[in-house]
């Protein structure tokens, strides 16, 4: 296996791992896509080595074509995701002027609820 | 039979929903045939010597769970209660409601539920059965219990009353599961005497069971509240029928459990604590019918201490007790639920002159209070005898506690019974009273009456006990109900106690009690259950915070730990530096870009360096060998970057300043996370297990697939219906987009 | 016999086609949204018949081996699972008719053939023999699950769907990893071959591809702490969305956990799968008790009972693994029906909001007998479905004598009847709030939709009657699934 | 935007749209045996189509139908061995001679490649009718909602 191959995947991982961990939608869009190619690279260096274009009739021996099936299906899938998320970004934009992702509002409701009780707690004691 | 009379039931119960419609007393009418039936039959039957027999109908045969009855002596004992008693209690509830009250089909058919699920109950041959059916009775007391629900102490007390009841099953559940496990069979017949430190942890989690379905200390305290239910129910359930099912279950349960030490002990603690805090309970309270629910604890604490003691006679004194407690218990609330409905009140300090008012309830009242404290001429007073001359038998420890507990317990039953007779009946301002209400005296007077007549034909009384103890322990057969048992101990005793109680009583009756006492033990519960109810919101706040980023940190968190097996397992003898010098190259421009574009603040430049990388990959996918890859990549990256313009093509041109505290974790978690992945690749591929066939797939794509590009003979054929799958996910993907975007569209017509 | 595995995913998507080009003629393409569904529903009660008699059916889709080709397996385990699926989103399909519109009215012309998709999906996941396949019928799934959460572009939607859409991404980019993992290792994605050569690796590498594909399958299931998706998104859909969505999509990423982790031998992993178990089932129902919202209560019991499913597997015995299937095919249509009664609840009062509704039962007493035999059922209570699978999982512990699990397992079951009584007091119980005036939330056929709901309760019915036969072919099923020399060889014969 | 209804460029696009759509063509009927198919067809269909649309030369409508029927060719294609009795996915192989082309030899993957295709032209045109990318191709005087 390649290292450098290798180190593309980890750093693509990393930097979107960071990315969607963000609270900007265009920045988890893009961190999506990073991983997406991590992905698809690793499918990629799953397969072994490189060798000549999978294309029947050559002599040179052929690299192994299934990962590329396989990634070429992963690319496929996720890009049409993407586009997904990128839909959804344009509308939240559309209700909110703003690409940020928002937390959950009963969520909150029940965590601050709980957090109003302790308060009180604290007081009456 | 069984299944007959089963199936009636249920129809009853449809039968009676349906027969709602035209009034409460109608469909308590229709309800009380299938109980009226199975009586007769249980009647007829016993009285012909039937010989007992089993019937099954199969479930789940792989888990033992079965529909398995019998008609042995025990269970006709208590059909005939069950029975006799639930169509008293319908013609008596007939009285009770209203003709045009409200919850006409939900009453009946509820109550008849009620009925059929106790009924299958004291059938049951099997531990699976009864558990059902034991759950069964659970459900169906909490909507009798919350019948009217619209008022919230009525909801409270009926939710206390399910989860105590709810939690003792899940406890009977785990017991009965390892009871199986240990004594082989769910067979209650065939239960054999087990040992171990399982069956004690199932002895225990069986008597805990128990506990909270008879109301046993400190599980009592769901019964006081849930005499908010109406008072045919009260009647029913929580003196005759549902609170014996914790009795039954120790007696059936006794034969693999009396070995135990454990079991002894557990049972005596809860028996004797009830028995004396139910009768303080019933000598502090002033609600009339509080006072016999407590009375109900004390009782059902001596029926629990008698069986604890695991003797013939003392087993034969507790069915006697239950037999007769039956009738008393449901005559005295048949009497209460009277004073209740045409006084307007069950407090004994506004009660008062009651005998000459309500000469009839009086008598009965006398007839079964004096059952209930044991005084001859009546049914009461044989049982008592019994158990007052078992626990004198005894010896050793077993005798010291057990008879000064059930002596004890008895005097102060004397005490709250005279107190009850004296301050509801006795002297005292006579209060006003409503017209009788002829289909509530009935009832009450068969019920009283029973325990006079039962006293006089003590023969057939026997003839219904006697078969039943033996059931439970064969040595019980030298025992009998007598009428007069000669002046023996026992009997000085008896008397004695009667003595000290009715002394105690009258001295206390003549107190008065200013205060109601305060709900001990209930509104613990209660705060149990908001406890809960107020933790829950506590800890969910901490974990479904509703945080996107925070999940997805917490997401890569998991799956980094998840591949730490992996990472660790690796070799790297199979690692080389690069297959092509270019390739490090690319690695570094891509790993580059990707760096550039985590901290490039506009979106623009964000894009671009989305192009960058995509430009690369193709790069090495050419260097791979995969030329249908590098160009997809190429099509795809620039549809991507198009769609990145016009998709956001209305926001500001740099990424939104957002406070960002936590920019270090999520760092060292990407980063990690980086990490190994890289590591678990290099060790998944490590040492292969196996090899992919690159040469059968080149053959099968030329000589079957008729294509040489293989990677498209792989697509469209081999591996087709992934690509089905795959544009079938794009398909999805434009609808969305496109109603996504027609919503906006439209909105901004609006 | 083959024909049949086809027919279930073919025909939905076929009718999802269709579907999709006649889109605004509502009768047409009802019907054929109707006729599709049934017909895969059909074929997968044949299906079922069929393997239950003659055993495991193995398509070789294309014609080829399974070496190299996709291969459709429908052991006993998968033909189970599947009719009772697909006759939920058939029965919801039906309720979906009759709630014409929704309060926000966009698009509802949709939903039908992205129902048809996610059947599909559905179908190819249970079948499929090949786990990148596997990867692809997730992503339908999700894919279609996307957009019937966010179609109508309502704002609580578009929040809760950039989360459901993001976790599932990153849960579909760990199983790409995955995926790639076990091709380095084995050089297959077949499901039978891996059977063969994934016991072959060193335990590291084993136990990593295991636990790697437990946090995939476990973020699809919703287990503890990956579950947080679930109860933010399925509130905010309309009805028939969340009912589908609760009968079906954590219950792929369990039937996938079970398949997967037996056939591969992961037992050593089985002590992990008890501790999240536990947490997953009290920390559901926790979260369940914590709320106010009869929606958001139920959507947080799906991650408490998927605890239970993951006990019966953790225990990793033949026993655990039965309950785990007799509980996944009793919580499928449970949970859906629970989810349409809320929908009832909500079209009658216009809120599903405990603090705002009460006095349901004698105003609308069909209602709360509807939900009073699923509840129960949920809650573990018997003589209902959900009795005997809870019964199999516990027993099954505590025939393991894993103490621990047990006692979380009863401590959950008295959490949920605690919140199924919640659910039963505000909103059945008490007094009618006289403050909110009902504003539908739905506008459509009342009748259709209770006939649905009734057909649902039936066939839940349906299920406790016959949990004797069901148990038997699940123990079957449990046996097969973990005697994976019998599967290679079906796969490979 | 630049590229908004300038004639040189409306020009200059029409005039490479055919070159453009033979590039497609070519990938489709060559990916059986040379890198292409009908995913990467699409995908050059795709641009003509947006390039046309930004330019203001087209407006991107019928989406739906497009996938429908793209969607109906792959399902279909898939399905039909199942009516002989075959498997599902099961491939026909034919060939035929075409003029200019020379002999093709192909199967039923020729109309499941053709459906991709279209699904994914399909695919381009939702997300350019979605997104409103006709909207900015307008100018801002256009679309400014009057306050």
């Amino acid at each position: 296996m390649s290292i450098s191959l290798l180190a593309s995947i980890g750093g693509l991982t990393t930097v979107g791992l960071y990315l969607i961990t963000a609270r900007s939608l265009s920045r988890i869009i893009l961190g999506f896509s990073l991983l997406g190619h991590a992905a698809v690279l690793s499918l990629l260096v799953a397969g072994g080595p490189p060798a000549a274009a999978p294309i029947a009739g050559g002599d040179a021996p052929i690299a192994n074509p299934l990962p590329q099936a396989l990634a070429l299906t992963a690319i496929v899938i996720s890009f049409g995701l993407t586009l997904f998320l990128l839909a959804l970004a344009a509308r939240q934009q559309a209700l909110t002027g703003d690409d940020l992702v928002e937390d959950d509002l009963e969520d909150q409701r029940i965590a601050a609820s709980s957090n109003e009780e302790d308060r009180s707690a604290a007081a009456s004691t | 039979m069984i299944w007959v009379f089963l199936i009636a039931h249920v129809a009853g119960v449809g039968c009676a929903a349906v027969a709602g419609r035209s009034g409460i007393r109608t469909a308590l009418g229709v309800a009380a045939i299938a109980p009226t039936l199975t009586a007769m039959w249980a009647g007829v039957s016993m009285a012909s010597g039937a010989p007992p027999t089993t019937s099954t109908f199969p479930w789940v045969d792989g888990l033992g769970l079965a529909f398995r009855f019998r008609t042995d002596a025990l269970a006709m004992m208590m059909t005939l209660l069950v029975c006799g008693i639930g169509v008293l209690v319908f013609v008596y509830a007939i009285g009770y409601f209203a003709p045009n009250a409200g919850g006409a089909s939900r009453f009946p058919a509820s109550l008849l539920a009620f009925s059929t699920s106790m009924l299958g109950l004291v059938w049951a041959d099997s531990a699976w059965t009864l558990f059902i059916f034991w759950e069964l009775t659970s459900i169906t007391s909490f909507l009798l219990v919350g019948h009217n629900n619209t008022d919230a102490a009525v909801r409270i007390a009926a939710r206390r009353a399910l989860m105590i009841t709810g939690g003792g099953g899940l406890a009977l559940l785990a017991g009965l599961l390892l009871l199986e496990n240990e004594a082989g069979t769910s067979t209650l017949t065939d239960l054999t005497p087990v040992q171990g430190s399982a069956a004690n942890v199932a002895a225990v989690l069986v008597l805990i069971g128990a506990a909270t379905k008879s109301a046993q200390v400190p599980f009592h305290v769901w019964l006081p509240g849930a005499m908010a239910a109406p008072t045919p129910v009260s009647a029913y359930l929580h003196s005759a029928t549902m609170v014996k099912a914790g009795v039954l279950l120790i007696a059936v349960t006794g034969p693999a459990f009396t070995g135990l030490a454990v079991w002894k002990a557990v049972g005596l603690t809860f028996g004797i604590a009830s028995m004396l805090w139910g009768a303080v309970g019933a000598l502090r309270h002033r609600d009339a019918k509080l006072i016999l629910a407590w009375g109900t604890v004390s009782q059902l604490g001596l029926l629990v201490t008698l069986l604890s003691l695991g003797t013939a006679k003392s087993i034969f004194a507790a069915v006697s007790i239950l037999f007769a407690h039956a009738l008393f218990k449901a005559a005295l609330f048949a009497v209460v639920g009277e004073i209740d409905i045409r006084t307007g009140t069950r407090d004994i300090t506004e009660l008062g002159g009651l005998h000459r008012t309500m000469p009839i309830a009086f008598a009965v009242a006398v007839a079964a209070g004096m059952s209930m404290a044991g005084v001859p001429p009546l049914l009461g007073f044989a049982a008592k005898e019994a158990a007052i001359e078992a626990v004198l038998g005894l010896s050793g420890f077993d005798a010291v506690v057990g008879a000064t507990a059930v002596i004890f317990g008895s005097v102060l039953t004397v005490a709250y019974t005279t107190r009850f007779l004296i301050t509801v009946f006795g002297p005292g301002p006579t209060t006003k009273v409503a017209p009788r209400r002829i289909a509530m005296t009935i009832p009450a007077v068969m019920l009283a009456g029973a325990g006079v007549l039962g006293f006089i034909a003590m023969g057939t009384v026997n003839a219904i006990v006697r078969p039943a103890a033996i059931e439970l322990n064969p040595k019980a057969e030298v025992y009998e109900l007598l009428r007069w048992p000669g002046i023996t101990t026992g009997l000085l005793t008896s008397l004695g106690i009667v003595a000290v109680g009715l002394a105690l009583g009258a001295a206390i009756a003549r107190r008065a009690t200013p205060r109601i006492p305060a709900p001990v033990g209930a509104d613990g519960a209660d705060a149990a259950i908001d406890g809960v109810l107020k933790f829950a919101p506590r800890l969910t706040g901490r974990v479904q915070h509703g945080s996107l980023p925070v999940y997805l940190v917490t997401m890569a968190g998991v799956a980094t730990l998840a591949a730490l097996p992996l990472a660790l397992d690796g070799s790297t003898d199979h690692l080389v530096a690069w297959d092509h010098p270019l390739q490090a190259l690319l690695a570094l421009v891509i790993v580059a870009s990707a760096i550039a574009g985590a901290f490039v603040g506009s979106r623009l430049g964000a894009a671009l360096t989305l192009g960058a990388i995509g430009t690369a990959m193709s790069g090495v996918f050419v260097l791979h060998g995969a030329p249908d890859l590098a160009l997809t990549q190429l099509l795809v990256e620039t549809v991507i970057v198009v769609g990145f313009v016009i998709g956001l093509g209305h926001l500001a041109r740099r990424f939104p300043e957002v406070e960002n505290t936590w920019r270090l974790t999520r760092l060292v978690v990407s980063g990690l996370g980086g990490l190994i992945i890289m590591a678990a690749l290099a060790a998944a591929g490590a040492d292969p297990s196996g090899t992919p066939p690159v040469g059968d797939l080149t053959a099968g794509a030329v000589e079957v697939g008729g294509g040489k590009n293989v990677v498209n003979v792989i697509l469209t054929d081999l591996r087709g219906l992934d690509t089905l799958g795959e544009v079938v996910v794009l398909a999805v993907v434009a609808v969305g987009i496109l109603a996504l975007g027609s919503t906006t569209a439209r909105e901004e017509v609006q | 016999m083959t024909a049949l595995l086809a027919i279930t995913i073919i025909a939905p998507l076929l009718a999802a086609t269709i579907g999709l080009g006649v889109r605004t003629r509502t009768a047409v393409r009802d019907a054929i949204t109707i006729a599709g569904l049934a017909a895969a529903a059909g074929s997968a009660i044949a299906l079922l018949v069929g393997v239950a008699q003659n055993g495991t059916v193995v398509v070789r889709v294309g014609g080829w081996n399974p070496e190299l080709g996709i291969v459709l397996v429908a052991d006993l385990f998968a033909a189970l699972a599947l009719p009772v699926a697909l006759t939920i989103v058939l029965v919801v399909e039906i309720f979906a008719i009759g709630q014409r519109r929704t309060a926000w009215g966009a698009n509802p012309e949709l939903a039908g053939p992205l129902l048809g998709v996610l059947t599909a999906g559905v179908s190819l996941a249970f079948l499929t023999g090949d786990l990148f396949t596997l990867f692809v019928a997730f992503e339908m799934i999700l894919v279609s699950s996307y957009v019937l959460l966010t179609h109508q572009g309502q704002r609580a939607q578009i929040r809760s769907g950039m989360t459901y859409v993001s976790m599932n991404l990153l849960a579909s980019t760990l199983f790409l990893f995955g995926l790639a993992f076990v091709y380095a290792a084995t050089g297959t994605v077949n499901i039978a071959l891996l059977a063969e050569r994934i016991p072959e690796l060193s335990s590291g590498v084993r136990l990593g591809i295991g636990a790697w594909f437990f946090v995939v399958f476990g973020t699809k299931a919703a287990v503890f702490p990956l579950f947080s998706w679930l109860p933010d998104s399925y509130p905010t859909a309309p009805t028939t969305i969340t009912a589908v969505f609760a009968g079906l999509l954590t219950k792929i990423g369990i039937y996938s956990m079970i398949r997967f982790h037996t056939l591969m031998g992961m037992d050593e992993l089985g002590p992990i799968f008890l501790i999240v178990a536990g947490v997953t089932m009290i920390v559901g129902a926790l979260g369940a008790l914590a709320q106010s919202n009869v929606k958001r209560i139920l959507s947080f019991h799906i991650v408490s009972q998927i605890g239970y499913m993951l006990m019966g597997l953790g225990l990793f015995s033949a026993a655990g693994t039965t309950g785990a299937i007799l509980f996944l095919i009793h919580h499928m249509p449970v949970k859906t029906v629970l989810f349409l009664v809320g929908g009832l609840i909500e079209n009658d009062q216009g809120t599903s909001s405990l603090e705002r509704s009460g006095g349901l039962a004698s105003r609308r007493p069909l209602i709360a007998a509807l939900f009073a035999v699923p509840a129960m059922s949920l809650a573990g209570l018997p003589p209902f479905s959900g009795f005997v699978a809870k019964f199999a999982v516990i027993s099954a512990g505590i025939e393991a004598a894993s103490t621990p699990i047990v006692v979380a397992a009863l401590l959950a079951g008295a959490l949920t009847l605690l919140s199924m009584t919640k659910i039963w007091l505000g909103v059945f119980w008490g007094p009618q709030n006289e403050d909110v005036t009902p504003v539908p939330t739905a506008v459509g056929n009342r009748r259709t939709m209770q006939f649905a709901t009734g057909l649902a309760v039936a066939g839940t019915l349906t299920i406790s009657v016959f949990a004797g036969t069901l148990f038997d072919l699940s123990q079957e099923a449990a046996e097969n699934l973990r005697t994976p020399t019998n599967y290679i060889e079906e796969v490979q014969s | 935007m630049i590229l908004a209804h300038s004639p040189i460029v409306q020009l200059g696009i029409r005039a490479a749209s055919p070159l453009a759509i033979m590039v497609g063509v070519y990938l489709l009927f060559a990916g059986h045996n040379n890198p292409g198919g009908g995913f990467a067809a699409g995908l050059v269909f795709g641009a003509v189509v947006t390039l046309r649309t930004i330019a203001g030369i087209q407006r991107p409508t019928h989406a739906i139908q497009i996938i429908a029927a793209g969607m109906a060719v792959v399902v279909l294609t898939a399905a039909a061995p199942l009516l002989w009795g075959d498997v599902l996915l099961d491939q026909k192989v034919l060939s035929f001679k075409v003029p200019l082309l020379g002999t093709i030899k192909t199967g039923s993957a020729l109309p499941f490649d053709i459906g991709v295709t279209a699904i994914v032209v399909g695919l381009v045109l939702s997300l350019l009718d979605g997104l409103s990318a006709t909207s900015l191709t307008n100018s801002p005087a256009e679309t400014e909602i009057p306050s």
